[in-house]
């Protein structure tokens, strides 16, 4: 069984994702989730690829506080949080948040709040390459 | 020994990703960053947050035991 | 390709859909999913099945016309949804909705807006059927 | 004719999904409603929205033109 909090190279699938989550409750009615993925246009530019840099060790620590801070605060029946490091394409996916709750509201806040969280707290940096150059992307506040 | 590492921009703008910095008793992180903007000022002009052994550290006043690891970090950009 | 507004009896995949949604811009950088799915407990009585009756042809044209104002609301690039009927058992998957866009907050935004539209707007109903009988759902306000 | 549509539970306390009404001119909505809830009270209890050939309507005063599908609903409870 694929662990809840990761962060990997590989790609992942969405349904394994959801059916691990809802395999951990049987009383899971709404799931919330959000797919990050690599556009091939950013700031006016084309982009290429995407690579990663992490602080491995401490991004792993701090997802894995995120989602049970998440469980506490919204009520969860479970969660998952999944962030692919290494260089990604155009269209590829990133990162992957799910929130699963006996309804919706829940799921859907808690979802939204994991993924405003880890862009704030989880330490990972992302460049953009493009034919222009490369060039590390500078969050807006 | 403090082991300093160092992510992305911050990397870059350094040229390493990590460096040895000499133990003294008393060392607190406000030390520490002192002595390494003198050194690389381009660098810490991007750094945003810290850590120490791991864990996000805010108090510029605490010391570190021998054999710490801290990073001096850009803004994050995950996601 | 699957239309990306359906009502069906079959079971549907989130990774099917999340490609096709894709495929559609390769813009998007944040898809926001809601799943709902069959619970085996409802208001203290457990569930074994949930049935679904449905006004299809007009349940169907709702549901295109949801899509349309979402799109429209919330600068979305695409979205899709569907609704299971028929009958599913607890676990199962009952609606899929997402929302694809170049951010993340219209993506998350538009997801809830049509959960939240499809409950008020699509004419679905939902009967459990319990070890002590049956029962329509009443939706509560 | 005007056929009329019921569905889940308007469907099972009426215990048809469907009757067929005598068209006549000038026949209203109102009318319509006010006819079969007569026949029907306990269904029409829970009679929340009404739709005449397939979208949402709110307006009781709207004549029916012949051949019309209306349907007499529940609170929906998709999703």
């Amino acid at each position: 069984m694929l662990e809840p909090v990761r962060i990997q190279t590989e790609d992942f699938s969405q349904d394994e994702e959801v059916t691990a989550l809802l395999g951990s409750s049987k009383r899971m009615g709404g799931i919330g989730t959000f797919l990050g993925c690599a556009r091939d246009f950013s700031e006016g530019r084309e982009v290429s690829e995407i690579s990663f840099d992490a602080y491995g060790s401490m991004a792993l620590s701090e997802m894995n506080i995120l989602r049970n801070e998440a469980i506490a605060k919204f009520g969860l029946l479970d969660a998952r949080i999944v962030h692919r490091i290494g260089t990604v394409k155009g269209g590829d996916n990133i990162v992957f948040i799910a929130a699963g709750a006996e309804h919706r509201a829940p799921a859907l806040d808690a979802c939204r709040w994991m993924i405003d969280e880890l862009k704030e707290r989880v330490p990972i940096w992302k460049k953009e390459i493009t034919p222009q150059g490369d060039s590390w992307v500078v969050p807006h506040p | 020994m403090i082991k300093v590492l160092f992510f992305g921009p911050v990397a870059e703008r350094i040229g390493s990703s990590t460096l040895q910095i000499e133990y003294r008793p008393g060392l607190r992180l406000q030390d520490l960053r002192d002595d390494l903007s003198k050194q690389y000022p381009q660098a810490f002009d991007i750094v945003c947050f810290m850590a120490v052994n791991g864990a996000h550290s805010r108090d510029l006043s605490q010391e570190l035991a021998d054999n710490s690891e801290v990073a001096f970090m850009a803004k994050f950009s995950g996601g």
